[in-house]
């Protein structure tokens, strides 16, 4: 975990602190710049449009481009479709399906064509594109337009998963995810849009696959992702105050997942907790359980808990919508059982 | 269009009800949503009004609408209640789906209010199975799917056509073309120079009409309801209208063409319309006033009765999962 | 598990034996005849176009009339939204969407509306409606023909997913979803279609959510569902013959899945091996792993271990199609690794 | 269409080359499946031969084309070589995609065959990517998305229509319109009285041609090509021909209308061409007999060759999931 120390260096030793959006929005001018092969399309992505709803792809066509930066018809197959021809001429397209719950319109074009035409194509074509979604309970935006869905795309052979919860890792993960010859999922957070962290240098990646150990700890390990990663830094903070030492991961990438990290962790705490927005059933939290369990058979000093998303569709009003989802006072009473 | 679907005095002074009605709420949402006291999404459809005004005041109770985010003017005019709607956008117990649904998946069956999606497109595949059932019960009920112009180019919509076409379905498609989807001007992303023209490849009727002349919206409805009360099958039609405000409430709208939006608003539909029922003679200024204000009178209840419903009790997050609440997993929530 | 007892009483006691596809089409006719509300839809089902690509629909249109049977286009997401449609106002379709890789064209409607309404709707509405699929590797149909994707319903609150394994439980199982107030997806396995077994009752039943254990057992507990719980039934009798003694435990629903039923099972044998064909990481029995090894923290003997399908799209060619999905030896080796 | 594009005696013949390698292929096909020697899931193509073989005669080598399950005939036409398609057939170690990809998947991009799909519809929206990769490319290579009548049906045929018009993408969509889609015959499922007046609604022009008549599909073709490489957008082409067999290898056709069935093979194109080549001296009897006999060679060559070639090794299971065979999760083969 060398990367460990640059995620946990105190932010004073920055200066720049930018948001989540400026940073994607950096990203893109970066790899745009470095490679012209990396194209940008999707729904009122180019700048008559406004450069997206929530202006990540801001200045883009202006700079590179309406050939390169193109805003869609609301058709999302024919948005990774396209993504997916050129990817296999040279092509490096980065689709938007702005919101999650929309990718059910394209998963065939996702799950049957992007994840296996190399497999069975037996090599002779790849299809490195890059799909960003966003998403997230918080917004009272309701059923339709809230969920996460990264055990569906883990579950894929083919496809690479990642959710940043940093600016920082905003950016290295999708420069990473452009430059990868393989088709990445790209998950973002509503809520986390305009949250601040240090600036990225240009050029930074973030590998897929690595996570970042947020915290050191002894007591517990607590591993999440995306927007929970920060809810469970914030129950960190309060453990410590009762006395617990968590560990907190930030896995940053799902499929493929850093075991390596993890189970270095929980070898060393005994105790983990998963926590996730996506409901636990069937999330991607029982993959990281179910192989915990299995690689650390009687090391364990507790079993391992998951926490997710309430059983149902993400609801309208707010003190329920407030209750779907596990956060920093949930985990807290979570990691103290845990320790109990 | 036949003349004989034109509307007479007692259609338009019920579309007009209608419409000041949808006006009224309109005005009312973005006021109330711009003090913060109500948190919620809100599309506005101001300009839109006189569309499903129109479709309504030539459907009956008992048929169905499925409609879309951008849908509020629809269910009203549709019957829906002012009280739970706005209880539902408060996200209060007393909305129609108890606050869990909210604005985007508004519901009330006992109107005809099937289904509100917040996916582009999908209202139409479920308009076909409520028609489907209607065909088999035999009764002669419409159903009515409202979409947007730049829903025409999703797959859910080709699907839906060519589906109620092959099965001659009671259904009429509506589609409000408002000149956006989302941030993204007509051209841009509809490759039809009409989308009524569309129709031509489902071998069904597609009828382009001035969807704020009510007069003309009304003809258009109440001819293609007939067809498909009469087991003639379904129609397109694309009303032409404009979106008065953004996409969404907050939205900078800065995408739009300032002269088409300023002169699309200088054209208003609904004081235009006013004024021609009282230069008809259909209706005196008072007769008119009085609606409005009875409006007015209605919004202000049902505001204040959704602001005195209380939120629902977590309780329902296991509720309504599954038609029996005991099988939602307990551990879920631990 | 009452169950248990019918399910393994010797086949002897039965005199019909009947294929999977004559119990389906029974199913359809007891429940037409029973129900008026119900409906058939799907690509070809109607008796014009052969009664079903594998004849399981034959038959119907002819005597329930093509009104209630009806041959579709090629537009899954039409035909499931004719389905949701229909349910809405009280009747209670069953969608044929051929081969479950077809789904992916229709997951917006499955997920964000049949799996939603009723809770969007607070209860106002409901969407009783049945999605019937079929898949499997074994017949060399490729990468897009022969996926499993229980996993991806089973994470969707609002839904139920079945799979039987033989005559009796498909005919129990879809009479089941039949009447069920939700909507229930139904995975059909290609290669089991023509397996023979006892001729189900008619209006007999199976309660969607209870197992069915196949064969009891000390030394450890197998679980699978649909085409690899024969397996593992093959399986657990070559055990025998080595001295293990393994309880198998048919999972036939896989959301709400039968923790009972295991858990009472893996207490009895300290021992699990989870089996199914869909890839191994996210897939269903990831959640079952997690789940175990929550429950039973400290009294299991041994790790859970899970058998799944490689990590890549089913490939065409013999030999590898063959080595793709496990199979009873597999299962056996696994087996005897675990009680070592 | 214009004269301007008939074709002249060398495409004739260019287009009689194909259709004896195409025609002869099926049947070999059909003859070795039945032996049990090569197991495969085949859809024959048998009466729809002279479709691809005329368009690949309007295309460049370096032109691209995304088909179909059905299209091991575009595939053939478009230069596929015949002993790695067997041995991909056959699911050995030299197929085109070392066996792991079979009929339904097979690719070849040294000669522009990018993708086969086994999703009905799915061969559009991918197209249109990779014309639109031409289009930044600045070069001028078009591309042809092959798929079936049933196919016009599914929401992604919508979807890449209005793309491709709305970006003028150099595409060619070429509808094999053989009447049936598996089981269901054209009009069950299609409400278009003919696919090509689709084509109203991208406002691109659509054309329905006799698809067994090689001087009517050349020139249809080679127009709609022309277009595309003019920069002036896609075309879609529907081609009227028949499906001689089932659905798949195996299926029973008993749901085929039997006169019109017998008519069509009574119709077929292959020797009516044949004979017409020899009517019009574009070629004698035995200049084609000598292609045919080649043809027969090499594909006994190519079966041959398939059939000494191994099984792919089944680490090949690990292999080509992601670029990096390293990420491949080793437990998973645990
Ligand atoms: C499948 C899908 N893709 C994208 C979106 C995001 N979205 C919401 S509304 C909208 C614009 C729809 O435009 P139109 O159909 O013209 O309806 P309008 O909003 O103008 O009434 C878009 C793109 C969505 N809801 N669903
Ligand atoms: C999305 C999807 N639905 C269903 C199928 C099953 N299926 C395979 S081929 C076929 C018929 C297609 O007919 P058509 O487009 O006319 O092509 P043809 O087979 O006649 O060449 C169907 C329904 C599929 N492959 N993909
Ligand atoms: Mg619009
Ligand atoms: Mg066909």
């Amino acid at each position: 975990m060398t990367d460990a120390a640059t995620q946990t260096r105190p932010q004073a030793e920055k200066t720049a602190q930018i948001t989540i959006v400026e940073a994607l929005n950096r990203a893109f001018v970066d790899a745009m710049e470095a490679d012209e092969k990396v194209l940008l399309l999707g729904e009122d992505v180019a700048d008559p449009e406004d450069g997206g709803v929530v202006g990540i792809s801001k200045g883009l066509s202006t700079r590179f481009g309406n050939h390169r930066v193109r805003s869609t018809p609301i058709a999302e197959q024919a948005i990774v479709g396209a993504a997916i021809g050129a990817s296999l001429i040279g092509y490096r397209p980065v689709a938007e399906i702005m919101l999650m719950n929309f990718s059910t319109v394209a998963m065939d074009m996702i799950v049957n064509h992007a994840a296996k035409l190399r497999f069975m194509s037996g090599g002779q074509t790849g299809v490195p594109i890059t799909i960003r979604m966003m998403t997230g309970s918080g917004i009272a935006s309701g059923g339709q337009h809230s969920d996460y869905l990264e055990a569906w795309f883990s579950h894929v052979a083919g496809l690479k998963v990642v959710a940043p919860s940093t600016p920082e890792d905003a950016y290295g993960l999708l420069r990473a995810c452009i430059d990868d010859p393989d088709p990445c999922i790209f998950i973002e957070n509503l809520l986390l849009y305009g949250s601040k962290g240090p600036a990225p240098q240009a050029g930074h990646k973030v590998e897929i696959g690595k996570a970042a150990i947020r915290r050191e700890g002894s007591d517990l390990t607590i591993v999440s992702y995306s927007r929970l990663a920060v809810e469970a830094q914030a129950a960190a903070a309060r453990l410590a105050e009762d006395g617990i030492s968590a560990e907190v991961i930030d896995l940053r990438s799902i499929q493929p997942w850093d075991k390596e990290a993890v189970l270095a962790s929980v070898a060393k705490t005994g105790r983990l907790l998963v926590v996730h927005e996506a409901t636990k059933p069937f999330g991607a939290g029982a993959e990281i359980a179910a192989t915990v369990n299995h690689e650390l058979f009687g090391r364990l000093k507790a079993p391992v808990h998951r926490l997710g998303g309430a059983f149902c569709a993400v609801p309208f009003s707010r003190p329920l919508e407030t209750a779907f989802a596990p956060d920093a006072a949930r985990i807290v009473d979570a990691a103290k059982s845990l320790c109990a | 269009m036949t003349n004989s679907y034109a509307p007479d005095a007692g259609t338009l002074m019920d579309i007009f009800r209608r419409m000041a009605l949808l006006k009224g709420n309109d005005e009312r949402s973005r006021k109330l949503l711009a003090t913060g006291r109500v948190v919620a999404p809100y599309y506005s459809y101001r300009g839109q009004e006189v569309i499903p005004s129109s479709v309504s005041a030539a459907l009956r109770d008992d048929d169905y609408i499925c409609t879309i985010y951008r849908g509020i003017h629809d269910m009203l005019a549709k019957g829906m209640p002012l009280k739970q709607l706005w209880a539902e956008v408060a996200g209060r117990e007393d909305g129609t789906c108890k606050g869990k649904g909210g604005p985007m998946h508004l519901t009330y069956p006992a109107k005809g209010i099937m289904v509100t999606t917040g996916i582009v497109g999908s209202s139409m595949p479920i308009a076909n199975g409520l028609a489907w059932g209607s065909q088999l019960d035999g009764n002669d009920r419409v159903t009515v799917a409202y979409f947007g112009d730049g829903a025409s180019n999703i797959g859910a919509f080709h699907e839906a056509l060519n589906l109620a076409a092959v099965w001659k379905l009671p259904v009429v498609f509506v589609c409000q073309n408002n000149r956006y989807g989302e941030h993204t001007a007509y051209a841009t992303a509809t490759s039809a120079k009409r989308i009524a023209d569309r129709a031509v490849g489902y071998d069904i009727p597609g009828v382009r009409v001035d969807g704020n002349d009510p007069h003309a919206m009304y003809a258009a409805a109440a001819e293609a309801i007939a067809r498909a009360r009469g087991g003639e099958g379904p129609t397109l039609i694309e009303a032409m209208t404009f979106r008065f405000h953004g996409h969404v409430m907050g939205d900078a709208d800065g995408y739009m063409d300032k002269a088409e939006k300023q002169a699309a608003i200088a054209a208003d539909p609904y004081p235009r319309f006013r004024a021609q029922l009282i230069a008809d003679n259909v209706a005196d200024e008072a007769t008119l006033a009085k609606i409005e204000a009875d409006v007015e009178a209605a919004i202000d209840e049902a505001v204040e009765f959704a602001l005195a419903s209380p939120f629902p009790s977590t309780d329902e997050l296991r509720r309504d999962v599954f038609a029996d609440d005991s099988i939602v997993p307990e551990e879920s929530f631990a």
